[in-house]
């Protein structure tokens, strides 16, 4: 039996309901050293600005307990570089590409959509509402329902491309600002950001990255986005793209039954270059275990205790 | 801007990247104790000795299957046909994890990785200045510039005699091997950038090239010595990286990219740099 | 060189900077087999509540990637029954007793901490407005800055032992429920109480949890503590008690850095029963490693970047 | 509630406890795979041999120094002079790693800890059950029951003759041994329980006592069968257990408690438990 891994998320077509977390995977060139790009079912790029950003100074790493901090900062070229030298390459990979954008005002999203709307093959934007690196970035959108709601519905009046915003868990209520991204017209959400967390040099008294703190992700975060995934998914009808130390095609089950249509694999990447397809090939393998015939089956089909 | 890098624009022509970001498992056949520290780890690994490049790295996968752990970024020592031999200084989980593993065990690494030294840069004589674990990556160097028929010395420091290490490995490939301790007990007594300016002050040598690898305060110095001779210095620094192949932006180092300065990849612009476009600190 | 390891938070005066995390200590007897209970600064008791609780139904645990998952529900035979059976045993270890208590409505706490102000032996009461598991309890006091302000000042007003806020992690903003916290005159801040999580058995397409989700804890949340911790000693004046998955003295003098006057271990006790001991010693050695004659004099000693 | 319910309030008067919840480490120094996913450890373990009772578990430490894991709960199979004998089915990290461990490793572990069976309830006549994995902790208590000169009758239960194992071990110290199988492949064809109903009801044997331990389903059959038949029953259900010395009440189970229900703790006042006081579902 050939399970039908396919999956149509927000007019997105997928051939597998793994993508890639925007940040962890460039824009793929790296990776397509290692795996078949082609076999993902779509590829998210690193979140991009209109204006080229520097990023944080460095250090922007350190390892904790089954995860990474982070603080890159938002590093990239700008759109217009972008434009030219990446989204070529991501064009001619063959599958749907999800572009990242993120603005430090409602009015750079806006002017980032509009600017990306007359590109060819772009599958879909992701609004990055919630990188918690950036303080004059994109951390006060996703927090607040409100300036959530305001800045999708700007950028849904300036574009025909299929809205998905990412969320921070570094929230109350996760389900209130979904519900709030929906209600302004995102077609789906996807989720988790790096949750919020520090690290310290004991021997030399100072924080860990340079910028004091910064996002966590890994394994470590996993049991907290596959929490969020399923209260999302109550709480909207649209579809959810989950993500939070994916490793396995097992983890990724673990996503799709709390509710996730499709998932995304970030750090793990960093210590398995070839994650996302096994990622793609352990959801297979699940499935034909367990007689699965098509992936859309398994979504949020988690049984009561 | 970072994607505005042209590749390998910090380099020589010689160096013209054909990385082979390909996975790996080689087989452990040899471990030694070099110092209380220090381990020496021979691996057969036909495929990367091919490729490898001096100042190369590999970024090796620690820990088992289950728990979950970055990789770590360690560089190619030396090559002997088609063995690869590695340095690795315990310092935490990683370093202790890969010097305890016992003879034929299977390592899985990617690389090799990053640019490496240009060694046309060396001409007839070069300085090769090595500090700490930092002096790794020297030896392979070392024996490619015998190997050109341009031969360099080997300038190396540390804190006391005991930490020096594989000196007989260098002296076999270099031209002159100098010795720097912090407290006198092998050598020159004081810091290794100390013999490094009086070998420049020697008129009676003409040094083409530098090259170095050590502590970044070590590398900052010799930098400015370099430059105060007018001689071309590469240098290759330490970051702390997550993905090793130029995806993540972890590892950045500041440098000066056509006229302005930005934060470059470590991994992938480096981890050598010629010093004339690296820019110090934050 | 003998380091002076003492604090006093609150009145409570500690012999180290360590104590236990409510609930995973119980009241001492079991792991008093293992290590000198009278080397601890103080101990945190379980969480009691007026009445008896039954608890959540098992299962009630679940192991995640450096950590785990847990539903208890805050069993606890009630007020009378631990005054008569527990307080007795933990008076005799000599050790400063915090008491942690819970309720569903102000009243119930109110009515605790009158109840408890007239036993002796206690150092001090743990506000526990908190904890994830309990639908009908803390959870609400704890993400609102107007119910956590109402709750500590109502009990205030009716006790005269040190109050103790215990924090959830759970919140767009710690600081403000810190801050408000203090303002309604708590002597001291605890945090974090566990991330709320949830882990999916993908055989059997059941929540691992028998009431679905729970509270994450364990090593993979200590970045996010010391974070928490550290933004919240900005915040307030008052003494910081931290805790999140340490299991060593490094990972204490992490917390101590970051603001925290004193730490608190929890789920690493199941791991290693000594773990609190040797999370004394390791203070200890650090200290002594690094000539700290005052551990007072390490609080909050992060050097900028 | 929990804090009252007394100390071995649901076990007869001999097992008093006297926990000694001290850390042993112990060597391993033997390993053997007895079915393709079960291996039998055999530790020197003089201190934990010495206070070992059947039924009772040891709380081990699995993972290497760095990572976070919790401790994994493991029966008591046998005790045979200073050595402490487990069998460890596969399922998961920790079995794994266990299985794994090389002979002569040093293991951590707690215990003994639980309860035990209430080997005074057997009489002249027992019956012991047991199902899977779940076989385990049965042949330290028939061991125990022989050294008292009441011999059990062991019944077992697996789903292919393949599955079954240490028979042998069994029948050393049992007075008889009843095989059943899924597949009827060895034994009986079809579950334990069928076999445990049909001894009890050949009137010629008076059994006083049933002693199981396997699946949760099969120890709910058990538990029936006992009632309707009037017979004291022990069984020993599994928990997932963080401390396993009674403090973190993750292990809980139903029970009658001066005829109330309440959560009791797997670990501390189980994880053997008399069924009359058992309550079966949440
Ligand atoms: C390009 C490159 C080449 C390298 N080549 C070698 C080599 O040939 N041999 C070798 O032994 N090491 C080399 N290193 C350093 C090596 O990668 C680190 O020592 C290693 O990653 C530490 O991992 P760990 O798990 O042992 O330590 P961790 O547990 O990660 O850290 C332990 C302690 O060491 C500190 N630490 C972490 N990274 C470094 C570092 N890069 N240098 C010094 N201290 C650090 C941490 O801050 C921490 O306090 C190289 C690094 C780079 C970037
Ligand atoms: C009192 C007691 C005595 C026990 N005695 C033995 C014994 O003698 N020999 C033995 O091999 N095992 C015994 N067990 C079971 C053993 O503790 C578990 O199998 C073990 O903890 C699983 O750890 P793991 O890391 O291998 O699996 P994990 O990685 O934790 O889990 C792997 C998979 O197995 C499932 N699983 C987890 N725990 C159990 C369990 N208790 N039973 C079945 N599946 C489980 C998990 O849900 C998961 O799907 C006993 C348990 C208890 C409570
Ligand atoms: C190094 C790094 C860089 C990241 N950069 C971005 C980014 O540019 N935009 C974004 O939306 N998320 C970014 N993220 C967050 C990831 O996309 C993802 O949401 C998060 O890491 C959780 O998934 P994981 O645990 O699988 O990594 C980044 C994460 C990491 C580790
Ligand atoms: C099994 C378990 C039970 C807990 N019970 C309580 C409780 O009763 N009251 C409370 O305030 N916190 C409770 N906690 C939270 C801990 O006190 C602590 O805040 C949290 O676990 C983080 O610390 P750790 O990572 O060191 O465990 C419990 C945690 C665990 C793991
Ligand atoms: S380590 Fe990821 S870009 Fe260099
Ligand atoms: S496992 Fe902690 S109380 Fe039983």
């Amino acid at each position: 039996m050939s399970v039908d891994l396919s999956i149509e998320i927000a007019g997105i077509k997928m051939s597998a309901p793994v993508t890639t977390a925007s940040g962890t995977f460039a824009s793929g060139r790296e990776y397509g050293d290692f795996i078949d790009l082609s076999e993902l079912g779509a590829i998210t790029a690193k979140t991009i600005t209109f204006e080229p950003r520097e990023g944080n100074p460095p250090p922007r790493m350190s390892e904790t307990p089954s995860g990474m901090l982070n603080s890159i900062g938002l590093q990239n070229p700008g759109v217009d570089e972008f434009v030219e030298k990446d989204l070529p390459f991501l064009r001619d990979t063959g599958v749907p590409i999800i572009l990242s954008i993120a603005g430090t005002r409602v009015e750079e999203y806006a002017i980032l959509a509009s600017r990306l709307s007359r590109e060819e093959g772009i599958a879909a934007l992701e609004l990055n509402i919630s990188c918690p690196n950036v303080k004059e970035g994109g951390v006060q959108f996703g927090v607040s329902s409100h300036l959530t709601a305001e800045l999708v519905e700007e950028v849904r009046s300036l574009t025909d491309l299929p809205l998905i915003a990412k969320l921070t868990p570094n929230v109350s209520s996760i389900t209130d600002i979904a519900v709030a991204a929906v209600g302004a017209g995102a077609d789906a959400i996807s989720l988790i950001n790096t949750v919020s967390g520090m690290a310290i040099d004991i021997e030399r008294r100072i924080p860990r990255l340079a910028v004091g703190s910064g996002g966590l992700s890994g394994p470590a975060i996993r049991p907290i986005a596959v929490k969020m995934v399923h209260d999302v998914s109550k709480a909207v009808e649209v579809p959810i793209i989950g993500m939070g130390g994916i490793r396995t095609g097992e983890d990724a089950i673990e996503f799709i039954l709390a509710g996730a249509s499709a998932v995304a694999v970030g750090t793990s990447n960093f210590s398995d270059p070839m994650a996302t397809a096994g990622v793609v090939e352990g959801i297979r393998q699940y499935c034909d275990r367990h007689n699965v015939s098509k992936i859309t089956d398994l979504i949020g089909d988690l049984n009561p205790r | 801007m970072l994607a505005g890098l042209p590749r390998g624009a910090t380099k020589g022509p010689c160096w013209e990247p054909e990385f082979v970001n390909r996975l790996h498992q080689v087989e452990l056949i040899e471990s030694t104790a070099v110092t209380a520290d220090v381990t020496r780890l021979v691996f057969s690994a036909p495929e990367v000795a091919k490729l490898a490049r001096p100042g190369q790295f590999l970024h090796v996968k620690v820990g088992g299957e289950d728990a979950f752990y970055l990789r770590r970024p360690i560089s190619i020592h030396d090559v002997i046909e088609d063995r690869m031999v590695l340095l690795v200084r315990r310092v935490g989980y990683g370093t202790n994890w890969l010097a305890d593993r016992p003879v034929g065990s299977a390592i899985d690494l990617i690389g090799p990785l990053g640019t490496g030294f240009d060694s046309t840069l060396a001409g007839a004589q070069s300085l090769v200045v090595g500090g700490g674990i930092g002096c790794g990556p020297l030896l392979y160097l070392l024996r490619s510039l015998k190997v050109r028929e341009t031969p360099g010395t080997y300038i190396v420091g540390g804190r006391h005699a005991a930490d020096l290490f594989s000196i007989e490995d260098f002296s076999s490939v270099a031209k002159d091997v100098l010795i720097a301790t912090d407290d006198g007990s092998q050598g020159h007594k004081g810091l290794v950038t100390e013999l490094l300016a009086s070998e420049l002050n020697d008129t009676s040598r003409k040094y083409e090239a530098i090259f170095a690898c050590g502590p970044e305060p070590m590398l900052k110095a010799v930098s400015a010595i370099a430059a105060e001779h007018g001689i071309p210095c590469e240098v290759s620094v330490e970051a702390l990286m997550a993905c090793g192949i130029g995806v993540c932006l972890s590892c950045v180092h500041k440098a000066q990219v056509d006229g302005s300065t930005e934060y470059v990849r470590v991994c992938k612009e480096g981890p050598v740099f010629n010093t004339r476009s690296l820019v110090w600190g934050n």
